[in-house]
């Protein structure tokens, strides 16, 4: 008989290494599904996470890690901050996209002006933007009650109706000969999002990422505010006694999250992505919440969590392009990948302990 | 020389998606068929529109591919921006206006098509309403819309058309839905600008016909599914694949249709009446020698505005760039 | 606009939605949160659609969903009540490897026409039926069956629950096996009577909508049907209001479904928070891991 | 006395990790006797009662009931062999009725109708009416006890277990529960029962064994001997005498004035225009039984909710407008009776604990930023000054056994000393000499020149401590009159208020 014990203290040791043997684990199980599916597991698995980094065309993809892993972070910090607190924003995608819009939309009412605030303004419309969207599920939770987690899911498709809109109304290309999105941000020097350091794939979205990872984890290790949202997600009770008022603690949560999603939207419109288009929402708000989870809500475990998927994300893409490995396989991977790391985590928890026979 | 050609594709949808990624797909098969040896080919399937495509893109292109072929409208700028980076690949992008000295673009004259499936509708309709499931309000569905519409009044002037607009290339649940609302609406042909078969299904629920759509949809033949416009991508990779071997590849815009063999009309099965077929075919192969264009006018606009006057055709940049529905149709294009 | 055609239009919108949404009702009352519906609708539709081909029986198709959306919600169970894993995280990777399962054994049936069902009552598909009756049943179950009370009580209190000897683990497993099976007769309902045919991500959010109602139902039976008739009402009116060239913009007509909810969502939340009367319907351990020492 | 046996533990022993829960208990409990196990906090004796329920599984040793072996696989086999149990911490489920948190304590329960017949009719047998409809969210505490009571009840059971179930009853409804425990014993029941308030054991209960440290360090018959004498054999030394020299009523601190509250949830009391005074060195006591306002006083009071312009003053300072962390500021301290989830944060450790209260007292957070260092010295400062028994205050609040986190939970507030502390149910669960410690601690803020607000249930423990008393009933403050000059008769009067003389009485 096995049996858990929990640990009164969360093991450092096994905190990192279940990532490690998760990773081992989620390496023996996908290569059994790829010799199964008639590939090489080697092969396979070189090419997932090997070649990225190291490979052939490394210098390239290296970067684009970066490129990647960007948005992810940046959104799925902010999200923690809330999961701390127990405030369930899933509706990231919908403020990422939102923000995108309104960054965008400023941009393109200055065209063809070159300013040097320009920039500055976008970022800042675009934090706005996500701001304001997480506003609503926020206010509506603290006027009516109305649950968070669904106001912000439904409010995603609300965003995507609003892209499709945008991109073929308002911010429609005037040059784009009656086609849908908008001008190509990368090509209008004063609101482009370029590399800023050429070959490292690192723009601004990356720098925020960086800071957002640092800030937060000031945040919540070092600053009241964290403490009181820890405390918010603990023991409601005990945080309302310690002075912090819900309502502040919901506008505050889902505020910061909507406004690092919004500011991830703009610098992917402005940068990766160049321009709005209907499909702008590419699934980073939704990815965000699997990251955060994977970081297990700790900053700096986000970055790793964002870089591993990031990782994941190019070399099954590399693992197409030169093993014509299905992208459906690739998924199947993260799904596995995902699932152990869930699983392993049982020993940061919990000491497993054989049972003595009576 | 004896290193083969290293040919990618880059695809939105998954190539078992049944429509158009499947017959951009059947097009890269085909070049593998006809070329053999001389030809090593590769794919990214489920490519998102935006930042990720040009990370595939220029994968694609750093893994040695010398030809890549970039099969949505929203990769334009991914194209662009990669085929900058390098000058020796030849790119091809599908449906889009940007050129470069690398890169070409191709598209197929689908409102050839949708003029010898509007024939059949006209014909077809008992309730003298058809119905027209688009994806987006971009030229190209615009086109096929008015092209539809303006071939079967010609053959049934009390015909009217219904528009919904799905918003999607491929929503299998939402097209049934806007099937259903379209024969709730008394509609009893269905046109389709959407790659799932699920109107057909629901076609058949209701006893109404419909089109096969992108890849000819044979299984619901031969009811609903009276014929279909097929993108036969095949003959224009296989020249241009040939161009590059033998060197003679320029950057340029490729617009067929029906006579170049890119668009094709799928079998038209018995279900339609044997003189239907007739005319059908009869419009096809006019339209497919040249002799005639489906939109010549008298033409007018929807806001009763002169479009076309009698005889004169329409230019490919009025085509390219269409934004408004022709006069007798009352359905709304989004703004 | 006729509308007596919108009621069977409408019952089709909201068929797969409320088999998911009932499913996710009974696993949430027992306390469990699983995200993971869309992954379990998307292998039911294809488990669904391959066995019905296989078989030439629709209803073969419905057994084979509802047996794979179960098989499949069993590796949620096993993270989540075995090894205690986070349950926002394990349904969102359940989602992710769902959709990935499906779409690489679904490619030999791409293509594939399913064969036809015949209907039943009014014209009316025989699942819409089954998931009409299904709601009294859970209905009832919940409300009037023991093992319904041992099913909320685990959800309520698992403590307590485990306190008065109720087996937690097994009831929460059980009921995230119904609600897999019921996932999965819902995705099967889209490829097998829908659809006809099997196409990689055809669920396209449905499961998301579930998940939602079951929220919007405030935790009962009756209100999941009346969530899922709502958004399944606003879905078929807004095309049809297309499709009759009602003159409004159809980017609104699009969101119509999502702001519905959402305006009904705020209505009755308001009313529970305002009129001070009982709290919420939801289950008291929703979303807690459950470890008992012994 | 010879009675038959009816249940037996020998050598009985259950091992957590790094602590040895239970050693070697055997103990014999007879046909028709309430059986009390007394203990410290942590001594054992949940642990050993969970082993005969069949929750926890003993490592070693033997249990017979009725002369069987008895070794429940769980619960439900304990209570097919004729055990029933109420325990510590309420084991219902708030959200359905008490009928189905009957029926789920049930092996076979009958039918819905026929259950709800027999909970009305078994209630009323024993004079604790109870409506099988009404939900448990809308019971007070003494009416949930009743419903785990009666759940026992219906299964007629020959050992009935209860663990600390007087701990959040009022006296009338401890009194109540004596009686029928008393009519069981009378028809055959055996009861084990478990509690911290010595008196009452020494008035009910027929025999008593001791546990410390998991083992069984005596055996006695409580009406043999004084609840000091108990106690010492349970702390195993003498008890300290509780001093109560020195204090002096000063200048007016705090002042209440026509406070009025709408209730904080559904099932909570308003507060009608309570209006009073606390003056430095004095101790005003509040008595009345749970969930007649004062949660909803002391949230008034913390800042958790705000009041009415003018109602709470200082110092002469308008504090009603402000929230928690302003009132601690100013001096106005409070904790509150829920240890784990209101006073205290379970999952956090007891350094990040004291910055849940002192942070800006204790000038343990600076313009936002925490101090680390100074939170983990106070900590320190708490544990050392209140003899909290911990590892050190890196340790999980949950991991504390009640009585030790309640000694840090008062000390957090004392050492910040405040100008006015209110405390409720300071001493509810825990045992008697950490009761002591905790009440020590209060009378000698108050002799340092502090007033003290003490809401509690536990008459004795007002006695004990307050110079002026009070009563809460329906969410009325009675004027207070001096502790000295009054009887227990007129207590009841107090506490029954205008209305509730009649239950007041039984
Ligand atoms: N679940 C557990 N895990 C680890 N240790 C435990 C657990 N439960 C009890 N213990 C240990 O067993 C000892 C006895 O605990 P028990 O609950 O029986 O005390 P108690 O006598 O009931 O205390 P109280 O008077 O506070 O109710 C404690 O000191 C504690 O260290
Ligand atoms: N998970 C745990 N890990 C370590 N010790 C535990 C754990 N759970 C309980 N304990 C210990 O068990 C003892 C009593 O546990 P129990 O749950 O019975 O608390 P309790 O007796 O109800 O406390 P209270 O005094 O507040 O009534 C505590 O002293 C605590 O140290
Ligand atoms: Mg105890
Ligand atoms: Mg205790």
């Amino acid at each position: 008989m096995i049996r858990l014990v929990p640990r009164t203290e969360i093991s450092n040791g096994w905190q990192i290494a279940t990532p490690l043997l998760a990773v081992l684990a989620t390496m023996i199980a996908g290569g059994l599904l790829f010799a199964i599916m008639g590939y090489d597991p080697l092969a396979a698995i070189r090419t997932i996470f090997w070649d990225p980094l190291f490979g052939q065309a490394a210098a390239y993809s290296r970067p684009q890690l970066l490129v990647k892993a960007a948005p992810l972070i940046l959104i799925a910090s902010g999200l923690a901050v809330g999961f701390r607190a127990g405030i369930w924003n899933i509706g990231a995608e919908g403020q990422y996209i939102i923000g995108g819009i309104c960054g965008a939309a400023v941009a393109l009412a200055a065209y063809p002006g070159e300013h040097w605030w320009l920039f500055p303004a976008m970022v800042a419309a675009g934090a706005f933007g996500g701001w304001a969207w997480a506003m609503i599920p926020a206010t509506l939770r603290n006027w009516f009650g109305a649950s968070e987690i669904l106001v912000s899911l439904m409010l995603v498709y609300v965003a995507q109706n609003v892209a499709a809109w945008v991109a073929f109304g308002p911010l429609k290309n005037p040059e784009g000969f009656g086609f849908p999105g908008s001008r190509n941000l990368q090509q209008y020097p004063s609101a482009a999002n370029p590399e800023l350091i050429a070959g490292t794939g690192a723009h601004w979205g990356v720098v925020a990422a960086a800071i957002a990872v640092l800030a937060i984890w000031v945040l919540m290790s070092r600053h009241i505010r964290g403490f009181q949202i820890r405390a918010a997600g603990l023991a409601p009770r005990a945080a309302r006694f310690a002075g912090v008022r819900p309502e502040t603690l919901v506008a505050f949560c889902l505020g910061l999250s909507g406004a690092l999603a919004g500011m991830a939207g703009l610098f992917e419109a402005a940068g990766p992505a160049g321009q709005i288009t209907d499909s702008f929402g590419s699934g980073y708000g939704f990815t965000a919440i699997i990251v955060a989870f994977l970081g297990r809500l700790n900053p700096f475990g986000i970055l790793l969590a964002g870089l591993l998927l990031a990782l994941t994300y190019i070399g099954g893409e590399l693992a197409q392009l030169t093993l014509q490995l299905p992208a459906a396989t690739v998924q199947v991977f993260q799904g596995m990948l995902l699932f152990f790391l869930l699983g392993f985590d049982l020993l940061t928890r919990f000491r497993i302990v054989r049972r003595v026979a009576a | 020389q004896n290193e083969p050609l290293k040919v990618g594709f880059i695809y939105v949808g998954p190539v078992g998606d049944g429509g158009w990624t499947y017959q951009h797909d059947q097009g890269r098969q085909a070049i593998e068929a006809e070329f053999g040896d001389r030809v090593e080919t590769t794919f990214i399937e489920s490519v998102p529109e935006g930042a990720d495509a040009e990370r595939a893109i220029t994968q694609l292109a750093l893994a040695g591919n010398k030809l890549i072929f970039t099969t949505s409208f929203g990769f334009m700028d991914a194209t662009i921006n990669v085929a900058q980076k390098f000058p020796d690949v030849k790119f091809e992008h599908a449906t889009g206006y940007k050129r470069a000295d690398n890169v070409a673009t191709y598209d197929a004259r689908f409102y050839e098509g949708r003029a010898v499936m509007g024939t059949i509708a006209g014909h077809m309709t008992e309730s003298n309403k058809i119905g027209y499931i688009g994806s987006f309000p971009i030229p190209e569905v615009i086109q096929g819309i008015n092209s539809s519409y303006i071939h079967a009044k010609k053959v049934n002037p009390d015909v009217e058309i219904r528009v919904v607009w799905a918003y999607s290339w491929f929503d299998p649940a939402k097209e049934a839905d806007a099937a259903a609302a379209l024969i709730a609406e008394g509609v009893d042909v269905i046109l389709q600008h959407t790659d799932s078969t699920a109107p057909l299904a629901k076609a058949q629920e209701a006893g109404a016909i419909g089109f096969g759509q992108a890849s000819d949809m044979s299984n619901f033949a031969p009811n609903p599914r009276v014929s279909s416009i097929i993108d036969n991508w095949a003959p224009y990779y296989l020249d241009r694949v040939g161009a590059v071997l033998d060197g003679t590849w320029e950057s340029k815009a490729t617009w067929a249709g029906i006579g170049d063999g890119e668009v094709e009309i799928g079998e038209i099965t018995d279900a339609v009446p044997a003189e239907v077929k007739e005319a059908a075919l009869a419009l096809k192969d006019q339209i497919g020698s040249g002799e005639y264009h489906p939109f010549t006018g008298p033409l007018n606009k929807a806001d009763g505005s002169e479009w076309l006057a009698e005889g004169q055709v329409a230019t490919d940049e009025e085509l390219s760039g269409m934004n408004f529905f022709v006069e007798g149709i009352t359905a709304q294009i989004p703004e | 606009m006729d509308l007596t055609t919108l009621i069977p239009a409408l019952l089709v919108a909201a068929t797969p939605i409320l088999f998911a949404a009932l499913g996710e009702l009974i696993v949430e009352k027992s306390g469990v949160l699983n995200l993971g519906v869309e992954g379990m609708m998307i292998t039911g539709a294809l488990a669904g659609f391959a066995a019905a081909v296989a078989t030439g029986s629709p209803m073969m198709g419905f057994v084979a969903a509802a047996l794979a959306g179960a098989a499949i919600a069993m590796l949620f169970a096993l993270l989540t009540q075995y090894l205690l894993a986070n349950q926002v995280a394990s349904g969102l990777a359940l989602t992710l490897f769902g959709l990935g399962l499906a779409a690489l054994f679904g490619k030999p049936y791409e293509g594939i026409k399913a064969p036809a069902m015949t209907s039943g009552p009014l014209g009316l598909n025989w699942m819409i039926w089954v998931g009409i009756a299904m709601v009294p049943v859970i209905w009832w179950f919940l409300n009037r069956t023991r093992g319904g009370l041992i099913l909320r009580g685990v959800g309520e209190n698992h403590d307590a629950a485990h306190g008065l000897g109720h087996p937690v683990r097994r009831v929460r497993i059980a009921a995230i096996g119904f609600g897999g099976a019921m996932a999965g007769m819902g995705g099967a309902f889209i490829s097998i009577a829908i659809v006809l045919q099997w196409t990689e991500g055809m669920t396209a959010g449905a499961g998301w909508i579930a998940l939602a109602i079951v929220v919007f139902s405030n935790w009962t039976a009756p209100g999941v049907l009346a969530g899922a008739c709502l958004f399944g009402g606003v879905t078929a009116l807004q095309l049809r209001l297309q499709a009759a060239g009602v003159a409004v913009p159809v980017q609104l007509l699009s969101m119509a479904p999502y702001l519905a909810t959402i305006a009904v969502l705020v209505l009755i939340s308001a009313r529970q928070k305002f009129s001070r009367r009982a709290g919420t319907g939801a289950p008291g351990s929703l979303g807690q891991n459950f470890h008992a020492l012994r | 006395m010879g009675a038959t046996e009816v249940f037996q533990a020998e050598g009985i022993g259950k091992s957590y990790p790094g602590v040895r829960a239970n050693d070697d208990v055997s103990f014999t409990v007879t046909e028709g006797e309430i059986h009390a196990l007394l203990g410290e906090n942590g001594a054992g004796k949940s642990t050993l009662v969970k082993m005969i329920y069949g929750l926890v599984r003993p490592d070693d040793g033997r249990m017979s009931l009725l002369g069987k072996p008895h070794e429940p696989s769980d619960p439900r086999a304990a209570r097919a062999a004729g055990v029933a149990m109420v325990f510590q911490h309420f084991s219902l489920f708030d959200a359905l009725t008490v009928a189905e948190n009957i029926a789920l304590g049930m092996e076979n329960p009958p039918l819905r109708r026929e259950l709800s017949a027999r909970i009305t009719d078994v209630s009323n047998e024993f004079g604790l009416p109870l409506n099988p409809a009404r939900r448990i969210a809308t019971l007070s505490a003494g009416e949930r006890q009743r419903v785990e009571i009666i759940r026992c009840l219906l299964q007629n059971p020959r050992l009935l277990i209860m663990d600390e179930p007087t701990s959040v009853l009022t006296p009338q409804e401890a009194e109540l529960l004596f009686a029928t425990l008393r009519k069981l014993a009378a028809q055959g029941t055996s009861i084990l029962y478990i509690s911290h308030k010595l008196e009452e054991i020494r008035t009910h209960c027929d025999r008593a064994t001791i546990l410390r440290g998991g083992k069984v360090v005596d055996s006695c018959d409580p009406r043999a001997h004084s609840a000091r004498e108990l106690a010492a054999m349970m702390v195993g030394g003498e008890m300290r005498d509780i001093d109560r020299s020195g204090r002096q009523a000063g200048e007016v601190l705090l002042e209440l004035k026509d406070l009025s509250m709408a209730p904080a949830s559904v099932e909570g009391t308003a507060l009608k225009a309570v209006s009073l005074q606390v003056r430095a060195g004095e101790i005003l006591g509040i008595g009345g039984v749970a969930g007649n306002g004062q949660e909803e006083l002391l949230a008034a009071l913390s800042g958790e909710v705000r009041n009415m312009p003018g109602t709470v003053v200082l110092d002469g300072n308008d504090l009603s407008a402000t929230g928690p962390d302003q009132r601690r500021l100013a001096g106005l301290l409070a904790a509150p009776e829920d240890r784990l989830g209101h006073a205290a944060v379970p999952d956090f450790s007891l350094t990040d604990n004291t910055l849940l209260t002192a942070g800006t007292r204790k000038g343990l957070v600076r313009r936002g930023m925490i101090d680390h260092s100074a939170a983990r010295a106070y900590a320190e400062e708490v544990i050392a000054s209140f003899d909290v028994r911990t590892p050190g205050p890196g340790t999980a609040a949950r991991a504390l056994s009640g009585g030790n986190l309640q000694k840090f939970v008062i000390g957090r507030e004392v050492l910040q000393a405040p100008r006015v502390l209110v405390v409720n149910q300071p001493t509810w669960g825990v045992d008697a000499a950490a009761a002591a410690a905790v009440r020590q601690s209060l009378l000698n803020l108050a002799r340092d020149g502090a007033g003290v607000i003490v809401i509690s249930q536990d008459l004795d423990e007002l006695m004990e401590l307050s110079d002026r008393f009070c009563a809460l009933n329906e969410g009325r403050l009675s004027p207070p009159r001096p502790t000295e000059d009054l009887t227990l008769d007129e207590i009841g009067l107090m506490l029954g208020g205008a209305h509730g003389m009649a239950e007041a009485a039984i």
